[in-house]
């Protein structure tokens, strides 16, 4: 029962992680772009994440894999932040 | 268990952590390394001839497991040559490097390159021996490039990839073995080799590889522009020792490890490659219009001579025959070492004096210095190859193999090459007794054409006189690992 | 013969040549340096794909071993490279 | 019999896109894409590492073949004025020689390895290792090739990342530094630095037994002192020059010290006596790891940082020697 679960919480994921890509590809300009990038990979991450947890059980692995999602969700609102003000920057030049 | 074998490797290795740690006191500690190193490899060559060939197996396992080092009588000679020609160059790069910096920069760099050539020569272990062959090519490149010129640079950067593209491609090969046999030792590998497609595969990749590293004939395009445009006292390690390292592996590979897969007729491929190399490579030294791209065209047309080598042994049978002809391989490498690295160091005193190396301009340098121009001389003499040089015996042991065998093709081509090596030696040195006043400085301190002249008097006079000795210490191991199946 | 081990097997040949190829007919420094470094990944691709056993065994530690071994030298050698680029470069503005 | 199949077509689909990344990375002209489809394909290649049950190898290629690598390629991407050569790539008659060269090479290799994986015996060298595992002093058999067995190479791999180095050094002094980062990234390299460190000493003392060891940590604090550095840290962290001197040598010379003693003691060269194997190679290991830091850290910045060579001699590029 939580095997399957699991599964379709993987799966939702994956779900978001190619809405996401699609996105990168289709959009016209980098702002939403990063909109689409960030949004569908933290959540689909995070599902992605939560997914695995009930699969494997284990409180220790959930506790990585909740961790995981944490730092890429730091790391990527960063980037996405960076790369942002750089646009800004070179549009105003 | 005899650790003898270790210390040619770990003395240059341990030196260079304290020429980082100290750098003001880098050509200290580099001296005394070589000497060090000179001693051990002296006590190994010695345990060698009366006990001979040694295994240490490093970590105390089982070859194969474990990584096993292999001190037999050519690698102990080589050691020897790169010792005494390694600390002859660092003498000189002493007062080479005036300034202080670039002196510390030098010494660590430096130690590392005299341990990746000491750990390739002893090296039982395929894998191992392509890490040696990064160290080797990476510790080479940024020793050719502290010459700091656009040249330099530019020549540096084509010197590392196209040896990394060679360095992959050995270890492709590497791969093909380890799938097919299970196993790096090489000396396990020596029983197991058989004549299949696998073998072929892993040795085309090898050799590859290494003919890039030994710039054959038409891979040596990126040779002449790193060893004319390096620091003179790296020139002279790169042209005398590190391209020879990769020339041992190919010894090693085709005339021991897989013979016994090979028709003897293959290795004529690498005959007219050399033949080709020897042909090219004098052409350009008569051009060349610098004396240090004279010494790098030579080196090409020199390493040329070593592989026509090849399809002679591969068709001698064992015997005294193919003993003599091996012995000869042997000097004729150790006598271009010595000579060539005693005129690229007799070229960068003279760069240095004169500021420039053209060599149309050298007139008037035989008054100013004549040791280094006596010294031009003698290395001229062993790289044409007139008697009393070992390169003299070794062509002529060429010829009569060639003679003997009816393999008539490389008779003209070592006839071609002395010739034209006699026109570019005696052309420079044309110039060099000629009228001029060559814009030389009066030379502050005779001691630094010292290691020049003693490097160009062992190629000219001691292995020629002593090649009987060494005849006699390499033959019996011209079987290699094949003799111990 | 494992289908894993010859699909990964071929699959690092194919990088192999790939990057053989890239190397040798790009000119920037820049190309050719990722060129190198996807022809070494097709080798150690090879190394690790001899070492794999099938799911039920553990693999052969020892091309593992050496694959960590090859990307070290790796980096190294792609650090140095770029440094020497730069350093051309900064002379050419000099 | 499903599951089989499906995993095989996960194999496919693997290979497929590594090649295809592999190819976007090679192909040109635009430098700006190889680069971000190269490191894009050091992650995939993470991948295949992992699939193919080599975890420790997965770790060192995320961070050291994608991270790294791939850090450095940026910065050089940097000092690219025109990154969109449209001449970069040699086209004509070359250009079809090669990859037809190229092909024919993949040919054979391929045929050839079709046939040998298919009549080779696959144990090799994995049952002697496993047998001898007990004996190693570690229970990660990669660990115990690259610590014990194999030790050796591991030195000597060491001693070409010192080499690397010094010739970076030898080459000038540091890249401009950046500028130092705004609020959010400050805030994050606050919390990925410490966090990095804590991760590298985990692995370090995990590799023992279980996937890691001294490179992927090393790597790990490497990563650190370029985020530092992206940080506008000039010196990404780094002691004063004296120090990083002491520990650019600080692996091999952990290395040569045991393996001069194991001599001393009538043993080969690194052969561990018994029971010393587990605490030797744990020394060994912390002290490459911070070695293995410095020299990336090093790498990464490009060239002398200030301070490098003594006081008393202003720190010049003149070119001695080299006056032609």
């Amino acid at each position: 029962m939580s095997d399957l679960l699991g599964i379709l919480f993987v799966l939702t994921g994956i779900a978001f992680f190619a809405a996401g890509s699609i996105g990168v590809l289709r959009l016209p300009d980098l702002h939403s772009r990063l909109h689409a990038l960030t949004k569908a990979d933290n959540l689909g991450l995070g599902l992605l994440c939560a997914g695995l947890a009930i699969i494997d059980g284990g409180a220790l692995n959930a506790v990585k894999l909740f961790l995981v999602w944490v730092l890429v969700l730091a790391a990527s609102a960063t980037a996405a932040h960076l790369i942002a003000q750089q646009a800004l920057r070179q549009a105003d030049k | 268990m005899n650790s003898l074998p270790v210390w040619p490797i770990m003395l240059p290795l341990g030196a260079a952590l304290l020429a980082v740690i100290w750098p003001r006191r880098s050509a200290w500690i580099g001296i005394a390394a070589g000497l060090a190193t000179l001693t051990a490899v002296g006590l190994l060559m010695a345990q060698v001839a009366s006990r001979g060939t040694l295994v240490h197996a490093l970590g105390g396992w089982e070859p194969g497991l474990g990584i096993a080092l292999r001190a037999d009588a050519l690698a102990v000679a080589l050691l020897l040559m790169s010792s005494l020609v390694a600390l002859a160059a660092g003498w000189y790069a002493t007062g080479y490097f005036r300034d202080a910096d670039r002196q510390s920069q030098f010494w660590p760099i430096w130690l590392l390159m005299l341990a990746a050539l000491h750990a390739m020569l002893l090296s039982a272990d395929l894998f191992n021996i392509y890490v040696t062959l990064e160290l080797l090519g990476l510790s080479a490149v940024a020793l050719a490039a502290l010459g700091g010129g656009r040249a330099a640079i530019e020549a540096a950067l084509r010197y590392l990839t196209v040896g990394l593209l060679g360095s992959l491609a050995f270890l492709a090969g590497v791969a093909v073995i380890y799938a097919r046999y299970g196993t790096l030792d090489m000396l396990t590998l020596a029983g197991l080799i058989e004549p299949e497609p696998a073998s072929w595969l892993a040795l085309a990749l090898m050799t590859a590889g290494l003919l890039v590293k030994s710039a054959l004939f038409p891979l040596h395009f990126w040779l002449p522009p790193a060893h004319a445009n390096a620091p003179a006292p790296v020139s002279a390690a790169l042209s005398a020792l590190v391209v020879k390292a990769a020339v041992y592996l190919m010894m090693r590979l085709w005339l021991d490890l897989f013979a016994p897969a090979l028709d003897p007729a293959s290795a004529w491929l690498l005959g007219l490659l050399g033949a080709a190399a020897v042909l090219w490579g004098s052409w350009n030294a008569l051009r060349a219009q610098r004396l240090k791209l004279l010494a790098a065209y030579s080196t090409v047309a020199q390493l040329g001579y070593l592989f026509i080598f090849f399809p002679l042994l591969a068709a001698l049978p064992a015997g005294p025959a193919r003993d003599t002809a091996f012995g000869a391989l042997v000097l004729m490498a150790l006598t271009h070492a010595f000579a060539k690295s005693a005129l690229f160091l007799a070229a960068g005193m003279i760069q240095q004096q004169a500021g420039h190396d053209r060599i149309e301009e050298l007139g008037g340098t035989a008054r100013a210095l004549p040791v280094t121009t006596f010294t031009l001389a003698l290395a001229g003499v062993a790289l044409i190859g007139l008697p009393p040089s070992g390169t003299f015996l070794a062509k002529w042991q060429l010829l009569s193999s060639a003679f003997a065998l009816g393999q008539w093709l490389w008779v003209p081509v070592v006839a071609a090459g002395s010739l034209m090596a006699a026109g570019y030696m005696f052309r420079v040195l044309g110039f060099a007794f000629g009228p001029g006043d060559g814009a030389m400085q009066k030379l502050v301190d005779g001691r630094e054409e010292l290691p020049a002249l003693l490097l160009a008097i062992v190629a000219t006079a001691v292995l020629g006189l002593g090649a009987a000795a060494l005849w006699a210490f390499v033959a019996p191991g011209a079987l290699l690992m094949g003799a111990q199946r | 013969m494992l289908f894993a081990e010859i699909t990964y097997a071929l699959t690092g040949i194919g990088l192999f040549a790939l990057g053989l190829r890239g190397a040798l007919l790009r000119r920037s420094l820049l190309g050719r340096i990722i060129a190198i470094n996807v022809c070494g990944a097709g080798v150690f691709m090879l190394f690790v794909a001899i070492a794999y056993r099938g799911p039920g065994q553990a693999p052969d530690a020892l091309p593992h071993a050496l694959v960590l071994t090859g990307i070290v030298v790796a980096v190294s050698a792609t650090a140095l490279a770029l440094a020497l680029g730069r350093r051309l470069r900064d002379s050419d503005h000099e | 019999m499903m599951a089989v199949q499906l995993w095989q077509l996960l194999d496919l689909l693997l290979a497929g896109l590594t090649l295809g990344l592999g190819w976007a990375a090679v192909s040109g002209p635009d430098l700006r894409r190889s680069v971000v489809f190269f490191i894009a394909f050091g992650l995939l290649v993470a991948v295949v590492w992992a699939r193919l049950r080599a975890p420790d190898l997965a770790l060192a290629e995320a961070a050291i073949g994608a991270g790294l690598s791939g850090a450095l390629l940026l910065s050089a991407l940097r000092d690219e004025p025109d990154a969109e050569t449209s001449d970069d790539v040699r086209g004509g008659p070359v250009a079809a020689l090669v990859s037809l060269a190229g092909l024919a090479l993949a040919a054979a290799f391929a045929w050839v390895m079709i046939h040998t994986l298919g009549a080779a015996d696959p144990v090799r060298l994995a049952d002697q290792i496993t047998a001898q595992l007990p004996n190693s002093g570690v229970g990660n058999p990669v660990t115990a090739v690259l610590l014990n067995f194999r030790a050796y190479d591991t030195l000597l791999e060491l001693a070409v990342l010192l080499a690397a180095v010094l010739g970076i050094l030898a080459l000038g002094p540091a890249r401009t530094p950046y500028r130092a980062a705004g609020p959010l990234l400050d805030g994050l390299i606050r919390w990925l630095v410490p966090l990095l460190i804590l991760t590298a000493g985990y692995l370090l003392w995990a590799g023992a037994h279980a996937p890691g060891g001294a490179f992927q940590a090393g790597a790990m604090l490497a990563a650190a002192a370029v985020m530092l550095r992206l940080g506008g840290h000039t010196i990404a962290g780094l002691p004063r020059p004296p120090m990083q001197r002491i520990l650019l040598t600080a692996g091999i010379a952990a290395f040569v010290l045991v393996g001069v003693i194991t001599t001393g003691l009538g043993l080969a060269f690194l052969q561990y006596p018994g029971g010393w194997s587990g605490g030797l190679i744990l020394l060994i290991e912390a002290a490459a790891t911070l070695a293995i830091a410095t020299t990336l850290a090093l790498a990464y910045i490009g060239g002398r940082p200030a301070g490098w060579v003594s006081e008393g001699s202003a720190d010049t590029t003149t070119k001695i020697g080299g006056r032609d």
